[in-house]
């Protein structure tokens, strides 16, 4: 865990690290309920094991910031600081949820922060991602884009096409891969030729990082290096992150495509358990505050669902509001 | 011909495992299609066949759609029958370019050279909030370009029986199942079970009107049927099997005794293929027509989300027994004497 | 208003260039837009904008199409005003996950939080042997696209004002251009000029039969026109524009005095949009119809190079005309009085 | 030039190679003529100044390979042997062509010979290309594939997908780039993120190699390599031969984007020149041979205009054949 620099003074950023991981952990823990209970419908992908990935890479970025996100977005949101009771309303297919109940779990979006949508076609947030990046670029404003996607992704002919788009043109663009070795059944190993996702970059010239995905900071420091390049006007970076779905690809994935314990290595290294064990070494936090802060985070949750819930379902005329503006 | 009661899902892999067996040349490519879930296929199409056949001739794919259609193709032209998978319907949006331009063009660009006995198989419709990007039935585009097939399979039996004849044929067909069939129910033929492409199947006689679909279209058409039955409204109801080739014929033998048409499709209203039928029937059967031809088709919008929404922008029996009545309203109708 | 002889080409120009000139967001994309032949692009819609507004804001981008189209739906919902260009039609194959999948839904799935102002431009029909690949009317496929706009200009004014009313619609909208048109002239209001979408032209009254079409199919229809109203057939004849949306009502207020229509596109007959057309026409004046709606479509078929076949596929004058006179077989005719 | 190992032994098929290169140079020589006599329709594109690439490369592989090529392909089908009466048919749209006059210039295809097919779409072929070189695996024949495609061919996403898969499968795939600087009037140099097109396969694990394409025996020699990897079951190998669109990008180009004498470097290389030199300087052929070669090629090309000018064109029911078989 890299761990140079925690000091008193970045004391409260670094617990609003750990309490967005524990949102995000929260968050996702909830969705085989609510789908048993006939909360949700369609399917959701939980982030379980890849908390770090997100908070630690949207804590690198500003505000003004853009993201686009995947299927598996529900921490990508919460990290760029995204409501949890729209988000759950969203979930819940309620009037109040960010796409008014349109979206559901898989295009969650909030334009009001730059988070740009879920999307649940896997590489559609490539080119989005761009396109906001040559948009900040031509408007001239220090906008940087930040670009979820996993390792099923990078072998969609969108990485390759915007890869060099973004090259050529030097677009404010972070490429984070997030590489959780699986792509639904699918694994990287066998899927990605050559086996090293980093090397993508090498074919367009511009770097590439691998980085722990299970260590908030290490990620965040990445992220950070990668956004300078894009703000210093020098281009792509891609940075890929290894970690691990913990869960299924959705709630009902039996997984019988992998051995039970093949992922305790993974598991052991639990980037909660992780990152809360490094704040109390550090003395940043003692066990009773971390205990409030995973208790404050689920309970947000338990309150996105009460909101969730009382929020109305969408009026039926409004079905056929928004097709055109 | 002996019969057994299976889902769409296992009628559909029962036709690969046959044709499978009878030709070498047949393979499968796809995401997810060897482990997932049990033995193989997030809808259970090609369960077991990876442990039957081998990862060579069930192949896994990476999320790449464009070019492993593309490749479908490439092998299509040099010897091989590749069935591919696309998980969803909507990712037809990723592959239209080797479909489209590539093998619906090949025989013909190049003077008849070469056949591509490709199918691809997919599905559509909507079905439990999967909502605006994997819920879309993009059938009429696939009408729309000259040497493609397209077949949209109804019952198990049909299922094994059109898919069969999907593989065998030299052509590259697409191949559309439906979401919302995979676990249904039904009788399918043991052993080699062929269904021609191009015939509709009547399935359920009538005399005032005729109601043309395709899936569940058509389950809830008949589901219509019997509520409008009960008000002494006999409609009949066709399931078109398959849209290229158009059975043509039995719609319009159908128009001439009804005199009336409701066309039902999932895939949304403007620009849908219903038009397609009803130039086809005015062409033969104007002077038959007594009514304006009708269409109950999915909204003009995306598919949305929400429970509250979703059931509202496709069609449901009830639409189709309105829109059916409407297309009566005034008429002084008789039932058949009940013989036979 | 004052007006200039241009040629389309020269009129999509000039939109390019005002609303480049009137909103600093407006930009554009696309291959070969820059030095191409004189001053910038195949058919010469950029010529001299790379010059005039630099590079940065008229973008030669590599082939990658699905890339760059995907590029400008990112650029849409971020404040921008992309333009893309396609340089053929055909290429939308390689473009129809982002058109489709992104750029038509994010309004709708995102529950309005963002609206998507692109313009796709790219061109449709045969032109010249340019055969399979490069002559395709793929605008039906479009059209079938809730979310999506589809704007078919057929002359230069209308060029220019229908791309200047694109450019500023806060929708995706696909610009069909023609080849055939590209060097057409006619009179070209000077500044802004705005045309609205879903307003269709009467390019030609008449009384006995009414033919809907677009791009060259309207004068194809004008020429068929001329030759019939020799024979005693007067023949109205209506270009539509836009396709989406639709003028329903000026195609059914002239359907309702002629009580006849024959709609004519280049695209392939089979699911094409002459159905759609027929079922709202259908629906809104059935009783006024005393023949079948009539179509003349290009064949389905690919579009084959030779200069001895090319013409077979898509529709032609002469096919045009005795369709029309097969659908007023029989009919007495008396041409209008000829008042004002 | 590569000259080591020319030699006595070799001289028939040396020549043979000349001859080629001869026949693509009259054949594509005659474009603009055919065009503005009215003959030909649509876009033709010439090869020349590639001849030596589409030779060489088609010399280091057998019989049974295919090919797939590019909208630029009349090189490719005559190094694979077709028939260039049949071809020149095809582009005056007559009943004898290879397509009987359906397809044209950008669709001209000898399935007899292994050619697969020109293809009206920048980067179509890579797709087919990889499919045969899956057909070829699954059958058990020992069959290899070459897939041509230009440089601006490369950013497209197919070339991503497709070399994904084939490193994967390992492929029996020869990816070779013709490198001639344009796209249409875009510079390879502008529109390669990188600059380097033979970094490209280092995405995927697998090896590149950079060749003189003006050097026919060099091209040869890369493609016997890339081709011997193939067949040992080692997959895809990608090559870069590095040349020069002498011509414009079709007849009617006004090269406006390129100045007059940018290419006289590359034009005092000509494929053509070169080899005929190197072979008359190591006495395999004298002048005289020489010129013979070169006058039996523009012979067969005349020739194989009046077969063409004689073909029927296509009756009018063959428009609606050959849309279903
Ligand atoms: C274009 C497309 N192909 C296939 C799918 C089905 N699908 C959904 S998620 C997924 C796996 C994605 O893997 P990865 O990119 O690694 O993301 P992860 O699920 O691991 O977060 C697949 C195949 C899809 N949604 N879109
Ligand atoms: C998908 C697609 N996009 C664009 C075009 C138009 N086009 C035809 S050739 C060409 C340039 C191709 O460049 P390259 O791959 O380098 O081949 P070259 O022409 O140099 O042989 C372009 C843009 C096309 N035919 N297909
Ligand atoms: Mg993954
Ligand atoms: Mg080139």
């Amino acid at each position: 865990m890299e761990q140079t620099g925690l000091n008193m003074s970045e004391r409260t950023e670094l617990l609003g690290l750990l309490h967005r991981m524990c949102v995000i952990r929260a968050f996702d823990s909830t969705l085989p309920e609510l789908y048993t209970k006939g909360l949700s419908r369609g399917s959701s992908h939980a982030a379980l094991g890849q908390e770090a990935v997100a908070v630690g890479a949207c804590a690198a970025i500003g505000e003004d910031d853009y993201i686009t996100s995947t299927h598996r977005g529900h921490g990508h949101a919460i990290a760029k600081g995204a409501d949890i009771g729209r988000m759950m309303a969203e979930i819940l297919g309620r009037s109040d949820g960010y796409c008014r109940g349109k979206g559901g779990s898989m295009h969650i979006a909030d334009f009001s922060i730059g988070m740009l949508g879920a999307n649940g076609i896997v590489g559609g947030g490539f080119g989005l991602a761009a396109g906001a990046a040559l948009s900040a670029q031509l408007r001239g404003v220090e906008r940087i884009v930040l670009c979820f996607f996993g390792d099923g992704a990078i072998n969609q002919g969108a990485f390759h096409e915007i890869s060099n788009l973004a090259g050529i043109w030097k677009l404010p663009l972070v490429l984070l891969c997030e590489n959780n070795q699986f792509a639904m059944s699918a694994r990287a190993t066998a899927m990605v030729s050559g086996g090293d996702l980093a090397a993508r970059s090498s074919a367009f010239g511009f770097p590439s990082e691998s980085v722990d995905g299970m260590d908030v900071l290490a990620v965040r420091a990445a992220v950070r290096r990668a956004a300078d390049r894009a703000r210093a006007g020098d281009g792509p970076t891609l940075i890929v992150a290894n970690c691990y779905r913990f869960a299924g690809h959705f709630s009902g994935d039996t997984m019988s495509y992998r051995s039970r314990d093949e992922g305790d290595p993974w598991l052991k290294r639990d980037p909660l358990v992780t990152f809360r064990r490094v704040l109390v070494e550090q003395g940043l936090v003692d066990d009773a505050e971390a205990d409030a802060i995973e208790h404050a985070a689920e309970l947000a949750v338990r309150e996105a669902i009460e909101f969730a819930k009382l929020s109305p379902f969408p009026e039926p005329a409004t079905a056929w509001e928004d097709v055109y503006g | 011909m002996a019969e057994r009661i299976l889902t769409y899902s296992e009628a559909l892999n029962e036709a690969l495992r046959e044709e499978m067996h009878r030709d070498p040349s047949v393979f499968l490519m796809g995401e997810d299609l060897c482990t997932w879930g049990d033995e193989g296929g997030v809808f259970g199409v090609t369960k077991g066949l990876a442990n039957e056949f081998g990862t060579e001739r069930v192949r896994d794919t990476p999320i790449s759609e464009q070019g492993f259609v593309a490749m479908g193709v490439g092998a299509a032209i040099t010897g091989m029958r590749p069935v591919v998978e696309l998980m969803y319907g909507d990712f037809l949006a990723l592959a239209m370019e080797p479909l489209v331009n590539q093998a619906a063009k090949i025989r013909y660009m190049f003077g008849g050279q070469v056949g591509v006995p490709l199918v691809v198989r997919t599905n559509l419709g909507a079905s439990g909030g999967k909502a605006a990007q994997h819920s879309q039935s993009l059938e009429a585009w696939l009408m729309h370009v000259p040497g493609l097939k397209v077949v949209v399979p109804r019952t198990p039996a049909d299922a094994k029986g059109l898919l069969t004849t999907a593989i065998r044929d030299d052509n590259p067909v697409v191949f559309l199942e439906h979401k919302l069939l995979y676990f249904t129910k039904g009788p399918v033929p043991l052993g080699e079970h062929v269904v021609p492409l191009g015939r509709a199947a009547t399935v359920r006689p009538g005399s005032h009107l005729t109601i043309v679909g395709t899936h569940v279209m058509v389950d809830r058409a008949l589901e219509a049927a019997a509520e409008l039955f009960d008000e002494g409204i006999d409609v009949e109801v066709i399931d078109l099997r398959t849209l290229v080739p158009l059975d043509i014929e039995t719609i319009v033998s159908s128009v001439e005794r009804t005199t009336r048409l409701l066309i039902c499709h999932e895939s949304v209203e403007r620009a849908g293929w219903a038009g397609e039928v009803a130039m086809e029937v005015m062409k033969h059967a104007f002077d038959a027509l007594d009514a304006p031809i009708g269409r109950v088709c999915g909204k003009n919008v995306p598919v949305p989300y929400s429970e509250s929404l979703e059931p509202l922008v496709v069609p449901q029996a009830a639409e189709i027994a309105a829109a059916a009545r409407a297309l009566l309203a005034g008429v002084e109708l008789s039932l058949p004497a009940l013989t036979g």
